[in-house]
C-alpha cells in the first residue's frame, strides 16, 4: 500500500474530513469524559449541538466569536503579506488601554461622539503597539516574530500597571478601572442577547478584507509579496513597504478588537480583558487559510466550542479543562484530516485506472 | 546593604536553566525546519508528568524519565501532524500546547482534587556559594550545550538535520530519510523541552501548581531567533534574560529602585532582549525550509 | 572498483543491462508524464535521453533514482527487480544522479554537501572528508574549493560541485539531467573527458541535454521521448543533429515539405557554423535604446562591476560574453533594478533610470528577462496572475481588478507566445520551457524600448529556443535594442550584431558579430587582450 | 440567558429540602483563593447542609456573565457562590436580573440589594500574628514577603504582617516583592532568593514557590490559605488560614429560613468569628522558636478573639522595602 497525491479533490472530501475529525475526537475524548463521570454522547451534544440550537447560546456564540474575528483577521492580514505578527495579543490589549483613555477621562461624552472616539483610539492604540516591531523590521530588518511576541507580556504589564496605579477603581480600590460612561456602551444588536455592534464592525472588516484580497490589485500584490518576496520585488512590488503598512493595519484591527471588547462587553478595563484572544487569533487565521471567509468560519467554530464547553461544565459537572481537551483535539484532528484528504491510499499491486 | 551581585549572577543561571533546556530543544526542531509552538505545552506536560511520576513512585529518576518519555511522545505527535500530514505548523503547535496543558490540568484535577502537591525529595543544589546550583543547571551548561553544539556541528546526525531543515529536496537526493530525520529532531527537541519543564517541578520547586511554565516556552521561541538558531548564542540569550530578570527581582527590593513601578521592573527583561535584538539582530536568516512540509512528487 | 571486476569476469551479467526500466507509468493528476516507458542502459554506454520541454525526461530519471515513485512499472538492476523507494535505495544499487534543479544545501560548504550522501549518525571527520573531496575533484578533473559555502558560488561552479557529488561515491550508473546547461565550453569538455574515462571503466551514463551537438559528440545511444512516450531509440553512431531534432518535434525528417522547419531547427541548434546575422538594417543611426555610462558596483574586496560603459542602439542586439562569475549576473541585476548601482548612469530611450524603482523602469520602456526563472515568478500564483503582476494598474476598473480585461489580455498573450498551459495553473507546475515563454510574454507585452535578457534559452529544447530567437529578432526588427547576456557562444554569434566581453567586472573587448570568431571570443573571455 | 430549561431541576428539589448551591469561580479551583471557597462548600455538602455543583476557570467578565446566566437557566440553584473580582459589573448585572437567586460573592465592593451579598478574605488578624512571630525570629533584622500583586486583598494582609513584625521587632526591615501573577511559583521562588540575597532570614509566602526557597536555605517561612506545614515540615513556622465555613453557613441558614438579604458578609471571615486563624505553630522546626515569643503571640491572639485588639486594616500598596522603624 502506498500514499499518493490525489489528482483532484471532490467536494465532499472537506466536509467528510471534518466529520471524521468529529468522530475521532469523540472516540479519543470519550475515555476522559467517562473518567470525569459524564456520558460522552451527552457531553458532545453540549459541545457542538446545544450552542447552535438555542437562541440564547447562538447569541453567545456570536459574542464569543467577535474578538476572535478581529484578532484572526489581524493575524491573517499580516501573515498574508509575509509579516509574522505574533503580537495581536499585545495589540489587542493596547487597543483596550487606548479606548479606555477617552472613556475614563471624558466619561460624559454622548454616544455619537464617544463611540467613534473610543473606537478610533483603540485602533490607534493597536497601531502604536505594532509600530515598534514594524519599524524595526522595516529599517533594520529585525525579525518581527521575536519583537511582537515579547511585547505581549509587556502590554499586559502596562494594563496591570495602569490598573494598580492611576486607573485603580475609585470605588473598590481593586485594580480594575471605573465603569465607563454610558455613552461608551456599544449598542446591542439584538434584544435579549449580548451581541453588540462590535460584531457588525468585525463583519464589515471581514467583508472589506475579502474584497481587497480578492478583487483589487492590492490583494494580488499582498499575496505575491507574502508568497515570494524576492519575486514580488522583481515585479516592482514594494514588499517592505507593503509589509510595513499591513503590520500597522494588522495592529489597528487587533486594537479595534480590544476597543470592541471593552466598549461592548466589559464597560471597564480589567487585567483579564483578553482571554488569549491574540494567540487564538493565530489559530483562527491559519485554520481559515489566511482568507477572510475562512477567518469567519474558524472564529464561529471556536466560538461554538467555547460556549458549548462552558455549558457542558455547568450541566454535566465536567472539569472545564475537558472543553479545552475537546476543542484542541478537534482542532488537531480536523487539520490533520483536512491535510490527509490531499492524499489517497493505493494498493501497490493494483494498477491505477 | 551591599548589592548582592554574586547572588544575582547565581540566580541568572538558575533562571536560565529551563530556558536553555527548552530553547536548545527548539533549536534542534527549527534547525530541522519545524517551528514547534507546542513548546509551552510540552514543558507543561514535562513538568506535570515528571512530578506525578516522582510523587507516586518516590523516584526522581523515574520522574525525569517519565518527563522525557512524555516529551518523546509529544514530539511524535508533532511529527505526525507536521511531517507526515503536512499540517500548518502554527496550528499544529498551538493546538498541541492547548491539548497538553488541558490534559495535564485535567489529570491533575482528577488525581488531586485541589491544592498543590509536594514531593518530599527533589534534585537539590550541589556545591556552595556562587556555585550552589542544581545538577540540571550544571548539566545544561556543561554537558547539554556543548553536546548539542558538537552534535549540530560535527556529527552525521547534525549534518543530516541541518540538511533537511535547509533543503529537504537536496537531503532527499542525498539519500537522507527526510521524514525520519525530522521525526528524530522533533522527538529529541521535545524531550529537551519536557526536561526544561520538569526542572521546574523536580528541581526548582518540588511541587506542581497550575501555570507553572508561565510563558517560558514563548520566551524560548524568541530566544532561538535571537540566537539565530545557534547553540551558544541561544545560551547567551537565555543568560541575558536570566540576568535581567534576576537583576530586576533584586532591584525591586533595593530601596532606591522600589519606587519604580513594579510592572516596569518586570517588563525590563523583555525590553532588554528587544533592545539587544535591535542592536545586534539585523538580517536574521531563517532555516531554508522553515515552516515547509516536504513530500516527494 | 568491484563493478568492473564483475563486468570482466561474468559474461552473463554483462549481457544483462546495467539498469532497465520496464513499463514505467507516472501521472500528475490528469497529466501523463511517463507512459509505459521501457528503457535499458548498458554498462559502458552513454545513453542520451532527448525530448522537448515537458516530455518527461526528468520525471523518468527521478523515478529511476527513487526521487519519485512510479504509478506502475518495474526497475531492474542487472536483471534483478529492485524497488527504488528512495535515493538511498538507488545509491545502494550503484546509481548516482545530478538533478536538473540544484540539489545542494546553500548554507553548507562544498565538503559538507559532498559528505551528505552516505553520512552516518556519529562523528564526522571533516579533514578526512575534505581530503577525499580534493581527491575526487582531481580524479574527475574538476577544480572546486572544498571550503567554499555553496551559496557564494556561481551557477557554473555549483554545477561542477553537483557533478563531483554524483561521482563522489563510486557508482555504476550515473544520471546527468542537463548537466551542461550552465557550463562554459571548457567545462563541458572537461566533463566529457571524465565521462569517456568512466564509461571506459564500465560505467553507464544517462545523459539528458537539449544541445544536440553535445549529444552526437558523447552519446552511444539516443532515446527520444515525446509526450511521455519513447518514440525512438537508436544507436547514436552516424546520427545527425538535424535528424534528431526532427524526431523530437515529431516532424518526418524525410518529408521534403518540412525543409524550412528543419532548416530553422538546424539554425536554432547552431549546426551551421553560423549564419551571418541579417544586416543591422536602418537601425544604428537612431540613437541609443540603452545607454550605460561608467556603471560601477562595489563588492567586498574589488568592484563587481568596474566602470562599464556600453550603448545599445535601437534595432540592435548587443551580446555580453564572459565566463560565468565575471559580473554578468550583477550587471543584469543592476539594470533590472534589484541591486542599486554604486555609481554611473543608465538611460533607457533617453530617460535616466539609474535610481528608478522597478515600476518606473518598466514605464520607461525596459523589458527584463533574467537567468533566474523561478525567482522571477511567484510560484504559487497562477500563470494568469504572474502574467499581469507587473502591470496590474493597467487592468483596473475603478479600485477593482477587471477580471474580464485580464483574461482577454492573458488569452491573447498565451496564444501569441504559444504557452501550453491553462491560465489558472499554478506556474510552478509548468516545465522550464513554458515558464520561459511566460516570462518572455510578460517582458515583451509592453513593447519595450530596450530589453535586457540573460541566458534566455538555458534548458530549453530546440523548438523553444528557436521560438525565443525569433521573438528577440522580431523585437530588434521593430526597433528595440536588446542586451543579450549569454554563456552560449553559438547563441551570441547567431543573434548579435555586436558582442562585448566582460572579464572581472570590466568590458575588455568588443567585436562586431561579422568579424568575431569563437577562438577570439574564447581568448578574450579568459582575460587575454590582444 | 435562555427561555427554557429552568423547570427541569425543580424535580430534584422535591427530594431534599437542603438548598442547592452553585459555585462560579474565575480561577481554577487549584488557585488557593477560590480553592478555599470551594473547600468550604464541599465540606458543607458533606455535612448535608447543601447540594453543591460548580464551574471554574471563568477568566473574563464575559465568561462569568455567560456562565451565571447559563447556571440560572439550566440549573436554577438557590444560591450562587463565587468571586466577582474583575467581573463586578457583569456579576452585579446578572444578580439584578434574577432577584430570586441568592448571590454571595467575593468582592471589594459593597453589597447590592436585594440579593447580592459580598465577602472577602479578611485575614489581617492571622497576618498580624504571623508578623509578630517573624519579627521575633529574624536575626538579621530583615524579613522577605513575596506577594502576588498590590491589590487590596493582598495589601491588607502584607501590611498587617508588617505591623505585627513591628510589634516584636521595631527595627526590622520588611522587603516586599510582587510577582504580578497569582500563579508563578518559579518566579516567586526567585523573588524569595533575591530577598534572601538582600539579607532576609524569615520569609512570608503569600504565594506558592517561596517555601521551596526557605527549605533550601534553612529559613523560617509562613504559609498561606491552607496549612502548608507538610511542604517543609522543618521550616514552615505556621500558615495563615482562611475558613469560609462561617460565611457559607450564614448564607445557607438565611436562605433556608427564607430570610436572605444583601449584606456584607466580611465579618464572617474575621478571626473573631472563626473565619480566619493562624495554623498551630510548628513545634518540629529546625530552628528554635522562643517560648516567650509564642506566649506573646498567644496573648495577642486571645485579645483578638475576645475583641480587645483590633488589627489595623491598611489597603495601600506597601513599599518594596519598608524599614519599620517608626
Ligand atoms: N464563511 C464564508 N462565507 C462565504 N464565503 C466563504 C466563506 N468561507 C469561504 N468562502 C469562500 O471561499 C473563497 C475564498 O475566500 P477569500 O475571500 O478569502 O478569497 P481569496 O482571498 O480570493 O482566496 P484565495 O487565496 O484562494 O485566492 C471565497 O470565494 C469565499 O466566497
Ligand atoms: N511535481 C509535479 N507536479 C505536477 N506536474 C509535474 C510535476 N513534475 C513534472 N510535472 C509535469 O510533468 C511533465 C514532464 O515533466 P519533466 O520535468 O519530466 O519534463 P522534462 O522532459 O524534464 O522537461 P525539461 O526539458 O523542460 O526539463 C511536465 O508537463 C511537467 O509540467
Ligand atoms: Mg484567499
Ligand atoms: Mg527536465
Amino acid at each position: 500500500m502506498k500514499v499518493l497525491l490525489r489528482a483532484s479533490e471532490s467536494r465532499w472530501l472537506a466536509p467528510a474530513a471534518v466529520l471524521a475529525a468529529v468522530l475521532l475526537t469523540l472516540l479519543l475524548t470519550a475515555v476522559p469524559i467517562r473518567l470525569a463521570g459524564a456520558n460522552p454522547a451527552a457531553a458532545f451534544e453540549r459541545y457542538l449541538v446545544t450552542p447552535l440550537t438555542t437562541f440564547g447560546s447562538l447569541g453567545e456564540v456570536l459574542l464569543t466569536a467577535t474578538p476572535l474575528l478581529f484578532t484572526g483577521l489581524a493575524v491573517a492580514i499580516a501573515f498574508r503579506v509575509g509579516y509574522f505578527n505574533i503580537g495581536a495579543e499585545g495589540q489587542f490589549l493596547a487597543g483596550t488601554i487606548a479606548a479606555s483613555i477617552p472613556a475614563l477621562y471624558l466619561p460624559d461624552l454622548p454616544a455619537p461622539i464617544a463611540l467613534p472616539l473610543a473606537l478610533a483610539a483603540g485602533a490607534v492604540g493597536g497601531t502604536a503597539w505594532a509600530f515598534l516591531p514594524a519599524w524595526l523590521k522595516r529599517h533594520a530588518g529585525i525579525d518581527e516574530v521575536v519583537t511582537t511576541l515579547l511585547l505581549n507580556p509587556v502590554a499586559l504589564l502596562l494594563v496591570q500597571g495602569l490598573l494598580n496605579g492611576p486607573w485603580r477603581n475609585s470605588a473598590t480600590g481593586f485594580p480594575d478601572s471605573d465603569r465607563f460612561g454610558a455613552g461608551y456602551d456599544l449598542p446591542r444588536l439584538i434584544e435579549g442577547s449580548r451581541v453588540h455592534a462590535g460584531l457588525l464592525l468585525a463583519v464589515l472588516l471581514v467583508a472589506v478584507t475579502w474584497i481587497v484580497m480578492s478583487a483589487t490589485p492590492l490583494g494580488l500584490r499582498l499575496r505575491a509579496a507574502g508568497q515570494s518576496p524576492s519575486a514580488a520585488r522583481f515585479s516592482g512590488i514594494r514588499v517592505t513597504s507593503l509589509q510595513w503598512r499591513c503590520a500597522l493595519v494588522s495592529g489597528a484591527v487587533a486594537g479595534l478588537g480590544g476597543a470592541s471588547q471593552v466598549l461592548g462587553v466589559q464597560h471597564q478595563l480589567t487585567a483579564s480583558v483578553s482571554n488569549g484572544y491574540g494567540y487564538t487569533g493565530i489559530v483562527v487565521a491559519t485554520l481559515g487559510a489566511l482568507a477572510a471567509g475562512g477567518v469567519l468560519l474558524a472564529a464561529l467554530l471556536l466560538g461554538t466550542i467555547s460556549v458549548g464547553a462552558q455549558n457542558a461544565s455547568i450541566v454535566l459537572q465536567l472539569p472545564t479543562q475537558m472543553g479545552a481537551i475537546v476543542s484542541s483535539t478537534l482542532l488537531l484532528a480536523a487539520v490533520g484530516f483536512l491535510a490527509a484528504r490531499r492524499y489517497r491510499l493505493a494498493l501497490r499491486r493494483r494498477r491505477v485506472r | 546593604m551591599d548589592f548582592p551581585i554574586l547572588a544575582v549572577l547565581a540566580a541568572t543561571f538558575t533562571i536560565a536553566t529551563p530556558l536553555v533546556w527548552a530553547g536548545l530543544g527548539a533549536v534542534i526542531n527549527e534547525r530541522a525546519g519545524i517551528l514547534n509552538l507546542g513548546i509551552e505545552g510540552i514543558m507543561y506536560a514535562g513538568a506535570f508528568v515528571g512530578f506525578l511520576t516522582a510523587a507516586s513512585t518516590g523516584s526522581l529518576a523515574l520522574g525525569l524519565t517519565a518527563a522525557i518519555v512524555a516529551g518523546l511522545a509529544a514530539g511524535a505527535l508533532m511529527g505526525l501532524l507536521t511531517v507526515t500530514l503536512g499540517v500548518n505548523q502554527h496550528v499544529a503547535g498551538i493546538g498541541t500546547t492547548l491539548l497538553l496543558i488541558a490534559a495535564s490540568e485535567f489529570t491533575n484535577r482528577l488525581l488531586f482534587s485541589s491544592g498543590s502537591q509536594t514531593i518530599t525529595v527533589k534534585f537539590d543544589r550541589i556545591l556552595s556559594g556562587f556555585f550552589a546550583q542544581y545538577p540540571m543547571t550544571y548539566v545544561a551548561f556543561l554537558l547539554l550545550a556543548p553536546a548539542l553544539w558538537w552534535l549540530l556541528r560535527s556529527s552525521g546526525f547534525g549534518l543530516r538535520l541541518r540538511a533537511v531543515g535547509e533543503n529537504p529536496e537536496a537531503a532527499d537526493a542525498a539519500g537522507i530519510p527526510v521524514a525520519r530525520t525530522r521525526y528524530a529532531a522533533l522527538m529529541l527537541g521535545s524531550a529537551l523541552m519536557a526536561v526544561g519543564g520538569a526542572f521546574l517541578t523536580l528541581s526548582l520547586l518540588g511541587s506542581f501548581t497550575l501555570d507553572i511554565v508561565g510563558g517560558r516556552g514563548w520566551i524560548c521561541i524568541a530566544l532561538v531567533i535571537f540566537g539565530r538558531w545557534r547553540v551558544w548564542p541561544v545560551v547567551a540569550g537565555a543568560l541575558l534574560f536570566g540576568f535581567t530578570d534576576a537583576l530586576q527581582l533584586q532591584l525591586a527590593i533595593t530601596p532606591f529602585f522600589s519606587a519604580v513601578p513594579n510592572e516596569l521592573m518586570i517588563a525590563f527583561p523583555y525590553l532588554v532582549v528587544i533592545a539587544a535584538l535591535a542592536i545586534w539582530g539585523r538580517g536574521v536568516r531563517y532555516p531554508g525550509a522553515y515552516l515547509t512540509p516536504y513530500r516527494r512528487a | 572498483m568491484p563493478a568492473i571486476a564483475l563486468e570482466a569476469t561474468s559474461a552473463d551479467v554483462a549481457s544483462a543491462p546495467l539498469a532497465e526500466l520496464v513499463g514505467i507509468r507516472k501521472t500528475f493528476g490528469a497529466l501523463v508524464a511517463n507512459d509505459s516507458i521501457d528503457l535499458a542502459v548498458q554498462s559502458g554506454e552513454v545513453h542520451a535521453l532527448l525530448g522537448e520541454n515537458g516530455a518527461g525526461k526528468s520525471t523518468l530519471t527521478r523515478i529511476l533514482y527513487g526521487l519519485s515513485q512510479a504509478d506502475s512499472g518495474e526497475i531492474r538492476i542487472q536483471g534483478r527487480s529492485t524497488p527504488m523507494s528512495s535515493p538511498a535505495d538507488a545509491m545502494a544499487a550503484g546509481i548516482g544522479m545530478v538533478t536538473q534543479e540544484f540539489s545542494l544545501v546553500g548554507t553548507m560548504t562544498v565538503t559538507e554537501n559532498l559528505m551528505l550522501a552516505g553520512v552516518g549518525l556519529g562523528r564526522i571527520d571533516r579533514m578526512a572528508a575534505r581530503a577525499r573531496v580534493l581527491d575526487a575533484a582531481a580524479r574527475i578533473g574538476v577544480a572546486i574549493d572544498p571550503d567554499a559555502v555553496v551559496e557564494t558560488l556561481s551557477v557554473g561552479e555549483r554545477q561542477r560541485v553537483e557533478i563531483v557529488k554524483a561521482l563522489f561515491h563510486d557508482c555504476r550508473l550515473l544520471i546527468l539531467d542537463e548537466p551542461t546547461a550552465v557550463l562554459v565550453p571548457q567545462d563541458v569538455e572537461l566533463l566529457f573527458a571524465s565521462i569517456r574515462r568512466l564509461t571506459a571503466d564500465g560505467m553507464g551514463v544517462i545523459f539528458i541535454s537539449h544541445k544536440l551537438h553535445e549529444v552526437v559528440e558523447i552519446a552511444d545511444r539516443v532515446s527520444i521521448l515525446r509526450r511521455g512516450r519513447i518514440v525512438a531509440s537508436v544507436p547514436a553512431r552516424g546520427l545527425q543533429p538535424r535528424q534528431i531534432a526532427a524526431m523530437m518535434v515529431g516532424a518526418d525528417a524525410a518529408s521534403p515539405g518540412d525543409d524550412t522547419q528543419a532548416a530553422a531547427l538546424a539554425t536554432a541548434i547552431g549546426l551551421d557554423a553560423h549564419v551571418p546575422a541579417p544586416p543591422a538594417a536602418v537601425s544604428t543611426g537612431r540613437g541609443a535604446a540603452l545607454e550605460i555610462r561608467d556603471l560601477t558596483l562595489a563588492g567586498a574586496s574589488r568592484p563587481l562591476l568596474d566602470r562599464i560603459s556600453l550603448s545599445v542602439h535601437t534595432g540592435e542586439i548587443v551580446g555580453v560574453a564572459g565566463v560565468s562569475g565575471n559580473g554578468q549576473t550583477e550587471l543584469v541585476r543592476v539594470l533590472c533594478g534589484t541591486t542599486p548601482a554604486t555609481s554611473g548612469t543608465v538611460h533607457v530611450g533617453g530617460a535616466d533610470i539609474t535610481t528608478a524603482e522597478v515600476p518606473a523602469r518598466i514605464a520607461a520602456g525596459l523589458g527584463r528577462l533574467t537567468e533566474d526563472r523561478r525567482g522571477s515568478v511567484v510560484l504559487n500564483l497562477s500563470v494568469e496572475q504572474n502574467l499581469v503582476l507587473e502591470d496590474l494598474d493597467r487592468f483596473r476598473n475603478g479600485p477593482f481588478i477587471s477580471r474580464r480585461r485580464i483574461s482577454a489580455h492573458v488569452r491573447e498573450l498565451m496564444e501569441r507566445f504559444d504557452i501550453r498551459a491553462s491560465a489558472s495553473d499554478p506556474i510552478r507546475s509548468l516545465s522550464g520551457g513554458n515558464m520561459q515563454k511566460v516570462l518572455l510574454a510578460r517582458a515583451l507585452s509592453r513593447n519595450p524600448t530596450a530589453l535586457v535578457v540573460s541566458q534566455p534559452t538555458r534548458g530549453l529544447d530546440v523548438g523553444a529556443c528557436d521560438y525565443v530567437y525569433s521573438q528577440l529578432r522580431g523585437l530588434r526588427d521593430n526597433g528595440a535594442g536588446v542586451l543579450l547576456v549569454s554563456e552560449d557562444l553559438d547563441e551570441l554569434l547567431e543573434l548579435c550584431d555586436r558582442i562585448v566581453v566582460v572579464y572581472s567586472g570590466r568590458i575588455i573587448g568588443e567585436l562586431s558579430a561579422a568579424e568575431a570568431s569563437r577562438e577570439e571570443l574564447g581568448l578574450l573571455m579568459t582575460g587575454h587582450t590582444a | 440567558g435562555g427561555t427554557t430549561g429552568a423547570e427541569t431541576p425543580s424535580g430534584d428539589g422535591a427530594e431534599s429540602e437542603v438548598p442547592s448551591v452553585f459555585g462560579a469561580f474565575a480561577t481554577p479551583l487549584e488557585e488557593p483563593w477560590d480553592g478555599a471557597i470551594h473547600a468550604a462548600l464541599q465540606s458543607a455538602e458533606e455535612d448535608g447542609l447543601i447540594r453543591y455543583e460548580h464551574v471554574d476557570n471563568l477568566h473574563t467578565a464575559d465568561e462569568m456573565e455567560r456562565a451565571l446566566r447559563d447556571i440560572i437557566s439550566s440549573e436554577d440553584p438557590d444560591i450562587i457562590f463565587g468571586d466577582a473580582f474583575a467581573a463586578e459589573e457583569a456579576v452585579r448585572a446578572v444578580a439584578a436580573d434574577f432577584p430570586d437567586t441568592a448571590f454571595a460573592f467575593g468582592s471589594g465592593g459593597e453589597e447590592q440589594a436585594p440579593n447580592f451579598s459580598v465577602f472577602d478574605n479578611w485575614m489581617q488578624d492571622p497576618a498580624y500574628l504571623a508578623g509578630m512571630l517573624a519579627g521575633g525570629l529574624t536575626e538579621s533584622g530583615t524579613i522577605g514577603v513575596i506577594g502576588a500583586m498590590p491589590i487590596p486583598e493582598v495589601n491588607r494582609i502584607v501590611n498587617a504582617f508588617i505591623a505585627g513584625a513591628q510589634e516584636t521587632n521595631p527595627s526590622a526591615t520588611v522587603t516586599v516583592s510582587f510577582i504580578n501573577s497569582f500563579f508563578d511559583p518559579a518566579t516567586a521562588k526567585q523573588a524569595a532568593e533575591a530577598a534572601i540575597a538582600g539579607g532576609a532570614d524569615v520569609l512570608f509566602a503569600e504565594r506558592d514557590g517561596v517555601i521551596a526557597a526557605a527549605e533550601e536555605n534553612g529559613l523560617p517561612v509562613f504559609g498561606m490559605m491552607v496549612d502548608q506545614k507538610e511542604q517543609s515540615p522543618e521550616h514552615v513556622v505556621s500558615s495563615l488560614l482562611w475558613n469560609m465555613k462561617p460565611t457559607v453557613e450564614a448564607v445557607v441558614a438565611a436562605v433556608a429560613a427564607g430570610k436572605f438579604e444583601a449584606s456584607n458578609l466580611g465579618e464572617y471571615s474575621f478571626m473573631v468569628n472563626g473565619g480566619s486563624s493562624l495554623a498551630p505553630i510548628n513545634t518540629g522546626t529546625a530552628f528554635e522558636i522562643p517560648a516567650d515569643l509564642i506566649s506573646q503571640v498567644e496573648a495577642r491572639s486571645a485579645e483578638i478573639t475576645d475583641g480587645t485588639f483590633e488589627t489595623p486594616v491598611d489597603e495601600e500598596a506597601p513599599a518594596g522595602s519598608t524599614t519599620v522603624e517608626g
